[in-house]
């Protein structure tokens, strides 16, 4: 059941300044399998923050994501976002969402793909085409508006994906292993546009990943999570400097920081066989 | 380098094409000299047709190959309208040779005759059977079977209550439905609309509720977190997802259509349409009329069928089927 | 057994629903006519038309009574000629006939429009244009012809059950020969497997669940074909043969009665289909029970809801 | 004990059939033109009576529906069958080999009927723009033959492309079109006459039109076959030839006809009522079966007591009667050509009475 929420509890301490845009308090998921997919849950995440959840299979990374955009409803606990709870966030448009798969509508061009949510939201007719245009240079493929998704490679259509996530402007973006199916050159060069994006645009990034140095890249904080049950492990701050580059993958701090998230990873028993 | 595959050569080209018009240059030789005999032909000459026609089929076998790469769809044609005519000469032939009585077969070319000497009537049958009765059923049916697997989509007590029965019913033979309707409704053309539209509704329910419902998850998901209404669903997701499923029905509900409305004029018709015409003149050995109209039958379901696929390459030119 | 009873008191709901509309839809309709008949003067075992409504000879729609009644006189005994048992069956055997020819034809079609573009570029037209000829034309020429030569009886009702039936069948074996993915074609390659190996040992195994889908749709179209072709023929036997007789005879009743045999007739002939299906191909039935339909369509837009 | 009069039943039955085999019965098919009812009473007795095993014939009489009779015996399905003239004369010009054998009815029994408040009191002036109601399967010849007559185009000519008469074609039974869809509707005198009274239609409130008195005498049920059967040098296998198994079915049909007529209430009773199934009551009569059929027998009692069967010669085409029938058809352009002289075959009608074509007067 969904508990009542109540704007001016009191927030537990962190060493966050600004307002948190995300707040999840003490949320479970237990699924009528029997299968506790989450557990007491907490985390709070600013404004314009790249947030990595990363843990093996199983873990229930994806379960708070769906959880955080109101596709499933938690067991119990209080999520927040930008003070709303995620079903009235769901319906002001509050964030967009970028899957697995590209997830593209095969009928329709790249261009108008990504005008989709426009015609959704009831954007003025005028303004959408520019809109999408916009985003499509923003990711790099003005050239390709016309064509169908089929004939764009899978890295080509999960850019019109985050596009199309862009398109309206949410405050907020949700992003679940969008580059879990790329091969590894393709992934680090959509790191790097990713991390020009979210510089640009000023955006707060939740995004959901199994890859250690992928996580590491790109956050300002790592939240780790262990399976069975779901839960968060630790969350590990990335103070390496910005805008980070190819090199940053070379510096030191990058690896001291990865070890610290696998000995967190090994340490919730995550990749040990347990019975 | 890439290697072009090698033409075939000019002399293999050409043979092909010789066994082609040796084969029919017997065929039309023998019609011509035949053309008035009304004695049955001699067994070498019945051996010598069938030469003819298959010399004709080997040629056109290779003649074919010549035409396989091509986009343009008329000379695409090509190799189909040879067998055509192939199919056609060597009919005549045989049929004179075995001095076949029209009673039982008339010759391709008693028939093109008798063709145009009674266009005009079977063009006033063709009416009265397809526009008014397939067609006017048809769209009928096709809208009922759209609205109705909405309706079956949207609420899961419709889906769980009808939809068995449907895919029951589609497996009724629907002529059994014919007679009964007939005697329902009446004889005039709105008994046969009736029979037209119940035969492509079911179809059309069981094709447009997949397509609506055979939907990606997570293009679900997508279309929730932008908090769209469920007509917004429909509207932009559900219904162009099933337009292929939908348009493969409608395709299926051509030629049920025109079956259906010739078979429901068996059984009652105020004296027009295509299935009375076939009818009175079965029943009269009037097999050159019979044939008319199944030639005026046939060109018209063809082409319905095709304007219906250029509908569907028209809308949905982004499948998979269309790459 | 668990997996109907969702749709179990759905579907008994609605055959309520609808036996209840039954009644007062057969008043609406019957009593026109019943008035009709009572004003000519026909001699009629009844005084008001709505008493007549349900005694009709030739009601608009039959009454339960008269439905049960005919059910009754025109089912047993079950070796009557007259009876449906007997003429369903002779109906079946032609569809099922008809159903094997189809697939003999089909796969033939199916071969030759996979393997050869020429074979493909000078029929696969007319094979799509021989569906759109109204079979009932052309079956009574093709009946005296097959007669010429012996040929008597249901056999040619098979064939031209057979001559609609083929046409699902050769486009759904072609689909199925087509389906195996470039990687298993490739993989056959590395084999050096010679064609008839790349047919025999993938693409006919790649077809089998297409040919049953087709085979779906075609028992249908192989019954409408048999039954057709009995209406249309000579024919002494069959449900054509008593839905023509009882046609002439103006036997509405029998009519309905016939009607609702065949549906019967055609759901049970699908459902050995599905049955075959389930026997030739028990790697299927394993795989849908692995991994149930994706229903996760249905759960999220109930949420949604 | 019951069960013993099965057992007995069936050894009857075992022995029956042991010694039809050993008579050596030849099996004969014989199409009728229409469902069993007593238009074809004669056939019923005389396979009944045993006038036909009499001849040495093992006679099956196979119902129609739809189909033409020609086209049943054109396919071998049947051996003999039983059509109309027109019919025969019609197929016979497309080239289809059948041969006239005897005449059964000596009179022509279509009629049009009308309500008498249409006001139609002569056909060929009154029923320009209106609708007939025909059947079809070669069944609308007298119909078309009468529109011709008149001078009249119809729907039924596929070249009339704006018909002065709308030819509806139904499924036998009147009361599907008549009288609301068409102001015409055909019924022969010995069935549909009696169904279109059933309807609350009798003879007070129509007017009965028959064609014979409209000079279309066309004649009705005949028997024929094709000429590959007539040519057959040993009919199945039986060492007879063609003919003769024509003359002896022949033989045996006017016999079983001349009983019939002679014993309306007892054919009735025993012969039609037993084989007759749904189409007996004549639908919508106001009779029940039995009552529908004595009332039929009758009427086909005097389309058979009639021309030459008067005279003796039962069977028998009067060839004054044949030639006028050919004449009429091809006045009408319903024939082009006058029929091959092999169109009849007296032969097997003489072989059969003993009598000679050639001494009729």
């Amino acid at each position: 059941m969904m508990q009542s929420n109540t704007p001016n509890t009191h927030l537990p301490s962190s060493s966050l300044e600004a307002r948190p845009i995300v707040s999840v308090r003490q949320v479970s998921m237990v699924f009528q399998t029997g299968t506790v997919a989450l557990k007491d849950a907490n985390l709070e995440i600013a404004q314009g923050e790249f947030i990595s959840l990363i843990g093996p299979s199983g873990c229930g990374k994806t379960t708070l994501l769906r959880l955080l955009a109101d596709l499933i409803k938690p067991t119990s606990g209080t999520i927040l976002i930008s003070g709303k709870n995620p079903e009235e966030a769901r319906k002001s448009r509050a964030y967009g969402y970028v899957f697995q798969a590209p997830t593209l509508m095969e009928w329709r061009t790249v261009l108008s793909n990504v005008m989709l949510p426009l015609e959704v939201m009831n954007f003025p007719a005028g303004e959408r085409k520019a809109r999408a245009e916009k985003m499509l240079a923003l990711v790099g493929l003005e050239k390709f508006t016309r064509h169908y998704p089929w004939q764009l490679s899978g890295g080509m259509q999960q850019r019109v994906s985050i596009a199309r996530a862009l398109a309206f402007d949410p405050q907020l973006l949700f992003m679940d292993e969008p580059f879990g199916a790329l091969d590894e050159i393709t992934r680090e060069n959509l790191n790097l546009e990713l991390l020009r994006l979210w510089r640009e645009t000023g955006k707060t990034i939740i995004f959901v990943t199994h890859s250690i140095p992928e996580a590491v890249f790109l956050s300002t904080r790592i939240v780790v999570m262990t399976p069975r049950p779901g839960k968060i492990e630790t969350v590990i701050p990335v103070n390496l400097p910005q805008p980070r580059t190819f090199e940053t993958r070379e510096l030191p701090e990058f690896f001291q920081i990865a070890t610290e998230v696998r000995e967190a990873l090994r340490k919730g028993h995550g990749y040990e066989v347990t019975e | 380098m890439v290697v072009q595959p090698s033409k075939p050569a000019l002399s293999r080209v050409l043979l092909d094409w010789m066994l082609l018009v040796l084969g029919f240059g017997l065929l039309l030789w023998f019609i011509a000299i035949w053309w008035n005999q009304s004695e049955p032909a001699s067994d070498a000459q019945k051996l010598l047709i069938w030469g003819g026609f298959l010399l004709a089929a080997l040629g056109i076998a290779r003649v074919a190959n010549q035409f396989v790469n091509t986009t343009n769809p008329v000379i695409g044609f090509t190799p189909a309208a040879l067998t055509l005519l192939v199919v056609v000469v060597t009919a005549e032939a045989l049929l004179r040779a075995y001095q076949v009585p029209p009673g039982l077969i008339p010759t391709p070319s008693r028939v093109l005759s008798t063709f145009f000497a009674v266009r005009d009537v079977l063009l006033q049958d063709a009416f009265q059977t397809v526009v008014l009765e397939a067609l006017v059923g048809y769209l009928i049916g096709c809208g009922l079977g759209v609205i109705t697997a909405l309706l079956v989509s949207r609420y899961v007590f419709l889906e769980r209550g009808l939809l068995p029965y449907a895919t029951v019913f589609s497996s009724i033979p629907i002529v059994a439905l014919a007679p009964v309707l007939v005697k329902m409704v009446g004889i005039d053309w709105q008994s046969k609309a009736v029979i037209v539209a119940i035969t492509v509704f079911f179809p059309v329910v069981v094709n447009t509720f997949r397509g609506l419902t055979e939907v990606s998850p997570l293009s679900l998901d997508l279309m929730r977190s932008y908090a769209a209404s469920e007509v917004q669903q429909y509207r932009w997701l559900r219904l162009p997802n099933a337009l292929p499923f939908i348009f493969n029905a409608l395709k299926l509900g051509t030629t049920l259509a025109m079956i259906g409305a010739i078979v429901g004029e068996f059984f009652g018709a105020n004296g027009q349409g295509l299935g009375f015409r076939i009818q009175i003149e079965a029943g009269r050995f009037g097999f050159d009329i019979v044939w008319s109209a199944i030639i005026v039958a046939s060109l018209i379901g063809i082409a319905w069928y095709n304007l219906v696929a250029w509908l569907e390459r028209r809308l949905t030119g982004w499948h998979v089927s269309f790459r | 057994m668990t997996r109907i009873s969702p749709q179990l008191g759905p579907m008994l709901v609605v055959a309520l629903i609808v036996l209840a509309l039954y009644w007062p839809l057969m008043y609406l309709a019957n009593i026109p006519a019943a008035q009709r008949a009572l004003d000519t003067g026909a001699a009629l075992p009844c005084k008001t038309a709505f008493e007549c409504a349900t005694q009709l000879r030739s009601p608009v729609l039959p009454s339960p009574q008269q439905l049960w009644n005919g059910f009754r006189n025109l089912m047993f005994p079950l070796n009557s000629p007259n009876a449906i048992p007997l003429n369903a069956a002779v109906t079946a055997l032609e569809t099922v006939v008809g159903l094997l020819l189809a697939a003999l034809v089909g796969f033939f079609f199916a071969i030759g429009i996979v393997a050869s573009r020429a074979f493909e570029r000078s029929l696969l037209p007319w094979i799509v244009a021989s569906q759109t000829i109204p079979v009932i034309a052309i079956a009574p020429m093709l009946v005296v012809l097959l007669g010429q030569y012996g040929v008597q009886g249901w056999i040619p009702k098979a064939i031209i059950a057979a001559y609609i039936a083929f046409f699902p069948i050769a486009i759904g074996v072609a689909k199925g020969l087509k389906s195996p993915d470039p990687l298993s074609l490739d993989l056959m390659k590395t084999y050096n497997a010679n064609n008839w190996q790349t047919y025999l040992m993938l693409r006919f195994p790649a077809s089998i669940p297409y040919l049953f889908t087709a085979f779906k749709v075609a028992m249908t179209a192989a019954l409408i074909g048999a039954i057709v072709a009995e209406i249309s023929t000579i024919s002494f036997q069959g449900i054509g043969k008593m839905l023509a007789e009882n046609s002439r005879a103006s036997d509405v009743v029998a009519m309905w009665v016939i009607m609702l045999s065949s549906a019967v007739l055609g759901i049970l002939l699908v459902a050995l289909v599905n049955w075959t299906e389930r026997l030739v191909t028990p790697w299927q039935r394993a795989k849908v029970a692995a991994t149930p339909m994706p229903k996760q369509a249905r759960v999220s837009k109930q949420e949604g809801g | 004990m019951k069960k013993w009069s099965v057992l007995w039943v069936l050894a009857v039955f075992v022995l029956a059939s042991l010694a039809s085999a050993q008579q050596n019965l030849i099996k004969v098919n014989l199409q009728l033109k229409w469902f069993p009812q007593a238009q074809f009473a004669g056939f019923f007795v005389a396979k009944e009576r045993g006038f036909f095993r009499a001849q040495g014939l093992d006679v099956t009489l196979l119902p129609a529906g739809d189909q033409s009779p020609i086209q049943v015996v054109q396919s071998g399905a049947a051996d003999f069958g039983t059509t109309w003239i027109a019919d025969l004369l019609t197929a016979r010009e497309r080239g289809i080999p059948v041969v006239h054998l005897a005449q059964i009815f000596q009179r022509s029994g279509f009629t049009l009927v009308a309500l008498k408040s249409s006001n139609i009191k002569n056909l060929c002036t009154d029923m320009k723009g209106k609708s007939v109601g025909v059947w079809p399967s070669g069944n609308e010849y007298p119909a078309v033959a009468l529109f011709r007559k008149c001078g009249l185009t119809s729907s039924l000519d596929p070249r009339a492309t704006n018909p002065d008469v709308t030819a509806v074609s139904y499924p036998f039974d009147p009361s599907l079109v008549f009288p609301d869809k068409v102001q015409l509707v055909a019924a022969m005198t010995y069935n549909e006459v009696n169904q279109i009274a059933g309807l609350g239609y009798d003879e007070t409130k129509v007017d009965v039109f028959k064609l014979a008195d409209e000079g279309i005498n066309l004649l009705e049920d005949l028997i024929f076959t094709t000429e590959r059967v007539l040519n057959e040098r040993n009919f199945k296998g039986s060492g007879l030839t063609g003919r003769q198994v024509a003359a002896r079915l022949i033989r045996a049909s006017i016999q079983g006809w001349n009983w019939a007529v002679a014993n309306q209430a007892e054919t009735v009773e025993k012969y039609v009522l037993p084989v007759c199934g749904n189409t007996c009551k004549g639908s919508g009569t106001r009779a029940d079966a039995k009552g529908h059929q004595t009332w039929q027998m009758a009427e086909i009692a005097k389309l058979y007591n009639a021309g030459a069967t008067t005279k003796g010669w039962a069977g028998f085409l009067v060839p004054a009667d044949y030639q006028a029938s050919v004449r009429l058809l091809r006045e009408q352009g319903i024939l082009t050509k006058d029929p091959p002289a092999t169109t009849v075959d007296y032969g097997p009608w003489e072989a059969a009475t003993g009598k000679r074509a050639r001494d009729w007067k």
